[in-house]
């Protein structure tokens, strides 16, 4: 249980601090691929929480499928911010 | 900068909102409500060793019925818009490697996907996650290709074909028990068999058709639209 | 069976199109309407099952569950009588708007009817997540809709409801979230399960949630964008389908919230309604005026849900709610307002339906509703009461200035949209089938006036009034449209009125009239803005008629605020007190004979008003008699001064005609029998002088085009009939004897010095002094004088003109001459009213006896005709020739002549009457209206600035809201 | 506080957090798409959230094997693959709505976009 607190924690603070650097970086196309990341990392806390299921949706339509999307709309919108 | 610090002082109150009005900080004891009932019935009114698609299909059907129609707006929505907004763009060529990949890679993908959703009753999976790694198997085809893919007469009516099903599958439970979409118009079978659980595995499928070829729809749709990467 | 194809087949449908080719777009569409008509014909028959038409049970339903096993484990659909029929008239709406559709995006077809089945789904759903899924739908096909369709703004529009649907997501599964680790369920009904924190928490997101989909104030920001950025077609269809299905969720919800006193959303609903409508009235954009309408019908959700509980809750609702939505739909339906509109006559009326409907003037559905509503917050709740009454009035002004300027633009043909007329049409059954069922409500036995011989006099005003103005209708100027049908229902309804029975009945005959008269005044050339005015004040007297009778219990009044009321109504309707505007704008505008019904015929119904609310209360006193005859001896002067300076001849007489009621109402306010019968004379002979006069004045109108002075001029030769009728009315007026008018200011002078009102006498006397000024002017102007060259082809009025003034005449000359007759059988009517102050006059054969004098019409006119005639012979022996003078042959005494318009001897007329008057502040109605009109426009952008624009801001307002709830709430548990 | 408290509230924390993260993203970004991505931020906290209100550390995922003791919640986990769907179905069409509307006022900036307001 102790790994498990750990695990999660660490996860945790991972994904906080991804999550705002994810609104603060300069670059659009980062902060895609960084808001890809929380989602796989949300996707191990989904493990965590005995939710395989949520895990494996999570994983392929949150992480992989969301993070073309945007980077569709960045193509198509150019530049940065 | 005052509007970040707005932003900060209302995201502050909100959680002092929240934090405030958790009642107590002990752990929860055991289930309560209706999922202790869940566990204790699923697998028996349902044939679903896969408590998660028990529900999913079975208990709330009517979610995952409106859920499609959802994701059916959205595409729809998407390749309506971008169908009648010109953009053009053209997409860039691919390089070889990616060519290469896309050629040998999505059949298999494809098969992983069905795999997940035709054994959604019975481990992790069901219609939604395999629908969309089918659709990422369709994505990688549309990524190697050079040639923008016309509208695609197949993916429209697997999606529509799929959409009816599931719609005349909730009139047969209808019909069989008063009951919209209930899912015991097969037999329940023997728990844990790939041919078990009612309908479900019907339903499943028909959700990971609609889940991916909406998608795939979004996908094409982007991809005349021109600019991805 | 049926339940499953009433909710379901539209999605089935959807699903079909999808895969329709594009290249069979009549394929896909004929699926469309399969699946529409035969989903409707499965509500219809579920709405006939659960006997929905009666609106008695609309809590009544049938279950359509879901899934396996029954709540909570799975889902229920609950289609309930009042969810039918909402789901009836979205099925209807969208089979009306599907041809626009089909026609400039075919592909859209899917969203639409995914649109319908998520609109048919939240009203019928009981989980919340569930719910939620239908409201995604909805979000979703909205803003694919809104996205897919040819308009401007669409995609700005889009953007913000999709930021909106971002947040409202995130709250609302933060809610669901907490409710299902409280409760361990998901149904609605275990909102009610909640308690301490997480009761609190649940409630203050899912409010928040409610008020942000709803669009009411302040959370309206998002909406109005919307309504404004929207394609009409798109912004129809989502009124009367999503906005109107998010309603009744919200409906469903709100009761269900652990809020301990949920008397917090009426505050929340009547503040937001007052400060929306505000806002509201500063809009010019057609799209976002239909959105500060939208948000004040949220705002009276809000304010019921607070208020009402049960069966009265629901039937509220229901009628409001699915009513407003049907209005906006037609609206919509009528036309993309940025392009140019195309209206004519039955456009105007088509188009004018709905507005009156969102007014809620009966007797459409809303009125019904809305009556019942207001009286039951009258009653329990006053101040809540006022607030919403504000909001409403302020409401039907803006909506008012909507049609006026819409319907400006008149000029060209196709006037309407099949669509927006087969709506109309279905607004019009469903009042005429609510008003069946409210029918017991009526009452008709005329118990507001107990004497039935005074009932009579009104009755018969109206009748006679309406029939002669009746003739005339045929003869139009121009342009002017067909007014007669409207013309005959507000005569009728007047007819009817001295029948009412309670003051429901009253109202709804009054309002009747009123809009009637309304619509009859739009039919002039260039008539909007004098309508715009006619309807705003004509609401105005309404609501506070309103606001009376609601809170005197449904009756009239005794005394107190409630008398009050009543009165300001009265005299509002009369345009005393400085409301004259109405009048002055109105009766030019309005076309043939109307001004004539209006002045001569209509303003009585504000004496009835007024002699029903002084019969009500012990004495037959109105409250504040004394001030009362204090504003009609004020308004008879200024009114008389006004029409003096008047460059118009119906302007004049409007002026006159507002100046000459103030006689009736010193009469009223005397409270004694000798006032009331010379009140109740002088009504009589108004009616009859002012539709004399004013029918003359449409024949020369109708002749020479003009009404100006400027322009008339020496008709004497060409109309000599309508000069003789117009003369004698003049006389009459002017209170020569021996003609009617010198009864009634003989009468009225008496029962002045009687109860010793002496300034107010005098005030009176002056006002009748300057009267002579404008009465001269007016035979001068128009009849005397030199014939204007562009005057030269005119002819005799026509005969439908003429015979109503001849009759009218010999009226004149009859009640001069003996006016016992009358006075037999007034003065015993009015003797018998318990509580009237001072001694009846005494008629003896033709002598009319009072404390003060002795009146013989015939000894009096013997008298005045034998020194007229003495003058006249002096006159013709003296042999004096006059000499003509050109028309614009005037000296100038060293002033720099004007132009040839400013030297007609007409133009300014009593200039030197003007500068001796300079001495009085120049106070002009007109500005003291403009300003209000500023200031209101003030508060309404100060109030309007909270919509930026920027869609960060709206979500920013939710978490405000959201806040300040918690505060609140936290504070007062 | 346990272990297991420590786990079980570690993770509500940083699902909350997600979520006031993204809040705050959508209220003071200006680019239109980094909107959509603090969107898309706390929707994964909230769905996170969701998930965590049917959890019991020390329990087994809801599918049946031989024993049927103990398990976690299955409802939550079912809702939140609903709402994971919604989330992409909402975003695609948010991404393309706000292209368009970013193409139509010249920039991505959302105070750009403010044609209609009062």
């Amino acid at each position: 249980m102790t790994l498990l607190a750990a695990a999660s924690i660490a996860t945790g603070v991972m994904m906080l601090v991804a999550a705002v650097a994810a609104l603060v970086v300069k670059k659009l196309i980062s902060a895609i691929i960084i808001v890809g990341f929380v989602s796989l990392s949300a996707s191990i806390l989904f493990l965590l929480m005995d939710a395989p299921d949520v895990a494996i949706t999570e994983a392929s339509i949150g992480a992989a499928i969301s993070t073309v999307i945007f980077l569709w709309g960045k193509g198509k919108i150019g530049g940065e911010e | 900068m005052i509007r970040t610090i707005v932003g900060l002082i209302i995201v502050l109150a909100l959680s002092v909102v929240v934090i405030s009005s958790v009642p107590d900080y002990s752990l929860p004891s055991g289930l309560q409500g209706v999922g202790q009932d869940y566990t204790e019935r699923g697998v028996n009114d349902t044939g679903s060793v896969n408590l998660v698609t028990a529900v999913v299909v079975a208990y709330r059907g009517l979610d995952t019925l409106g859920e499609v129609v959802v994701l059916f707006s959205a595409s729809t929505a998407v390749v309506l818009v971008l169908t009648l907004v010109p953009m053009g763009a053209n997409p860039t060529p691919s390089s070889s490697i990616v060519a290469f990949t896309s050629g040998v890679l999505p059949g298999s993908i494809v098969l992983f996907g069905i795999y997940i959703i035709t054994h959604g009753h019975l481990s992790p999976g069901g219609g939604f996650p395999g629908g969309a790694v089918v659709a990422s198997a369709f994505l990688l085809v549309m990524l190697g290709s050079n040639k923008i893919p016309g509208k695609s007469k197949l993916l429209a009516s697997i999606e529509s074909l799929a959409g009816v099903t599931f719609g005349l599958l909730g009139f047969w439970g209808m019909m069989m028990f008063g009951q919209f979409l209930n899912n015991m118009v097969l037999p329940a079978g023997s728990p844990g068999k790939l041919f078990s659980a009612g309908i479900i595995p019907l339903i499943s499928l028909v959700i990971g058709a609609k889940v991916a070829s909406e998608l795939s729809g979004v996908f094409s749709s982007y991809r005349k639209a021109g600019g991805d990467e | 069976m049926v339940k499953a194809l009433a909710v379901f087949l539209p999605l089935l449908g959807a699903f079909v199109n999808a895969w329709l080719p594009s290249k069979s777009p009549r394929a896909s569409r004929f699926v469309s309407y399969v699946v529409l008509v035969a989903g409707l014909l499965a509500s219809v028959v579920l709405s006939i099952r659960l006997d929905a038409w009666d609106l008695k049970n609309l809590s009544d339903s049938v279950i359509l569950s879901t899934g396996v096993g029954a709540p909570p484990l799975s889902i229920n659909l609950e289609i309930t009588a009042g969810g039918i029929l909402a789901a009836v008239a979205m099925y209807a709406a969208t089979i009306f708007s599907l041809h626009r559709f089909a026609r400039t995006t075919p592909k859209s077809q899917p969203l639409i009817l995914a649109l319908l089945t998520a609109s048919l789904g939240l009203i019928y759903s009981t989980d919340i997540f569930n719910s939620f899924v239908f409201l995604e739908i909805g979000s979703i096909s909205t803003i694919g809709l809104t996205a897919a369709c040819k308009c401007g703004s669409r995609w700005e529009a889009a953007i913000k409801a999709a930021l909106v649907s971002g947040l409202v997501t995130i709250l609302y599964l933060l809610a669901v979230a907490t409710l299902y680790r409280s409760t361990g369920m998901l149904t609605l009904e275990a909102l009610g399960l909640l308690s301490g924190g997480s009761a609190i928490l649940v409630s203050i997101l899912l409010l928040t949630v409610i008020v942000t989909e709803i669009k009411a104030f302040p959370l309206a920001g998002w909406g109005l964008d919307f309504y404004q950025g929207a394609s009409s077609v798109v912004a129809g269809l989502y009124s009367a389908t999503w906005s109107l299905a998010v309603l009744l969720w919200a409906a469903k919800v709100l009761p269900l919230l652990p809020i301990g006193n949920p008397i917090i959303y009426a505050w929340i609903g009547a503040a937001g309604l007052v400060f929306s409508q505000l806002a509201g009235l500063r809009a010019s954009s057609s799209g976002r005026i239909m959105g500060y309408s939208t948000s004040a019908y949220a705002s009276l959700l809000l304010v019921a849900a607070g208020t009402t509980t049960g069966s009265f809750y629901t039937q509220t609702v229901i009628v409001l709610m699915v009513f407003s939505s049907l209005a906006k739909f037609s609206l919509f339906m009528l036309g993309n307002p940025e392009k140019s509109d195309k209206w004519s006559g039955f456009g105007t009326i088509i188009f004018l339906v709905p507005v009156l409907l969102l007014a809620g003037i009966p007797p459409l559905p809303v009125f019904w509703a809305k009556f019942a509503f207001l009286a039951h917050l009258a009653s329990n709740f006053p101040v809540i009461f006022y607030t919403v009454l504000t909001g409403l009035m302020l409401e039907a002004v803006y909506l008012f200035r909507f049609w006026s300027q819409r319907s400006e633009r008149t000029n060209e043909t196709n006037p309407y949209k099949p669509s927006a007329v087969s709506a109309v049409l279905i607004i019009l059954l469903a009042g005429i089938w609510i008003t069946k069922l409210s029918w017991g409500a009526l009452d008709f036995s005329g118990a507001i006036i107990a004497s039935s011989a005074l009932r009579n006099v009104f009755h018969s005003l109206f009748a006679i009034g309406t029939l002669l103005c009746l003739p005339g209708v045929f003869k139009r100027i121009g342009r002017e449209k067909n007014y007669w049908f409207w013309l005959l229902i507000s005569g009728a309804a007047l007819t009817i009125l001295p029948a009412a029975g309670n003051g429901i009945t009253f109202y709804l005959l009054w309002e009747f009239s009123a809009f009637a008269a309304v619509i009859a005044v739009s039919k002039g050339v260039r008539a909007s803005r004098g309508t715009f005015w006619f309807a705003v004040f004509a609401s105005l007297s309404g609501y506070l008629l309103l606001a009376g009778i609601l809170l005197s219990g449904g009756s009239f009044a005794i005394a107190g605020l409630p008398a009050v009321l009543l009165t300001l109504a009265a005299l509002v309707k009369m345009g005393q007190f400085g409301t004259h505007l109405w009048n002055v704008k109105a009766y030019p505008a309005a076309p043939g004979t109307i001004p004539a019904f209006l002045s001569g015929t209509s303003s009585k119904a504000s004496v009835l008003l007024l002699v029903a609310v002084a019969l009500s209360s012990t004495g037959g006193s109105l409250p504040w008699g004394r001030v009362i005859a204090w504003i009609g001896a004020l308004t008879a002067l200024t009114g008389a001064v006004l029409a003096a300076m008047a460059p118009d001849y119906k302007k004049m007489l409007a002026h006159a005609s507002v100046s000459q009621l103030g006689y009736i109402l010193m009469g009223l306010g005397l409270a004694s029998i000798l006032g009331w019968t010379a009140a109740f004379y002088h009504t009589i002979h108004h009616l009859i002088f002012k539709m004399a006069l004013f029918l003359g004045a449409a024949g020369v109108l109708y002749r020479t085009g003009t009404s100006e002075f400027n322009n008339l001029g020496g008709l004497v030769k060409k109309m000599p009939w309508t000069f003789a009728f117009t003369l004698i009315s003049v006389i009459s007026f002017a209170s020569i004897p021996p003609l009617a008018g010198f009864g009634s200011k003989w009468l009225l002078y008496n029962g002045l010095v009687e109860q010793g009102w002496l300034p107010v006498m005098i005030v009176g006397m002056f006002a009748s002094v300057v009267a002579f000024l404008y009465s001269f002017r007016l035979l001068h102007g128009v009849f005397l004088g030199q014939l204007s060259p562009r005057n030269a082809h005119a002819k005799e009025a026509p005969l439908p003109l003429l015979i109503p003034q001849a009759i009218l005449a010999v009226a004149i000359m009859v009640l001069g001459f003996k006016p016992t007759l009358l006075l037999n059988f007034l003065v015993p009517a009015i003797d018998a009213i318990p509580g009237l102050s001072g001694l009846a006059p005494i008629i003896q054969g033709d002598m009319v006896l009072t404390t003060m004098g002795t009146w013989n019409a015939w000894m009096v006119g013997l008298m005045v005709m034998g020194i007229f005639g003495f003058a006249f012979v002096f006159y013709w022996i003296s042999g004096h020739k006059p000499k003509y003078v050109g028309q614009l042959d005037i000296g100038f005494a060293g002033e720099i002549p004007p132009s040839a318009d400013e030297i007609h001897y007409s133009n300014n007329f009593f200039r030197p009457y003007k500068r001796a008057l300079a001495f009085l502040p120049n106070i002009n109605a007109e500005k003291i209206f403009s300003g209000v009109n500023k200031t209101f426009g003030m508060l309404g952008d100060a109030v309007r600035a909270l919509f930026t624009g920027d869609g960060r801001t709206y979500l920013a307002h939710s978490l405000l809201f959201l806040l300040l709830l918690f505060v609140f709430l936290n504070g007062g548990m | 506080m346990n272990a297991q408290s420590l786990f079980y509230w570690s993770l509500a924390v940083t699902a909350l957090g997600l979520v006031l993260i993204g809040l705050w993203g959508v209220l003071t970004r200006k680019n239109i798409l980094r909107i959509a991505l603090a969107f898309t931020l706390a929707d994964t906290g909230v769905n996170l959230i969701l998930v965590w209100s049917g959890f019991l550390p020390g329990r087994s995922a809801p599918i049946v094997d031989s024993s049927v003791s103990s398990m976690v919640d299955p409802l939550p986990q079912a809702l939140v693959l609903t709402s994971i769907v919604i989330g992409v179905a909402v975003a695609a069409l948010f991404v393309v709505v706000g292209v368009l509307a970013a193409r139509k006022s010249g920039s991505a900036d959302v105070r750009r976009m403010k044609e209609l307001k009062w």
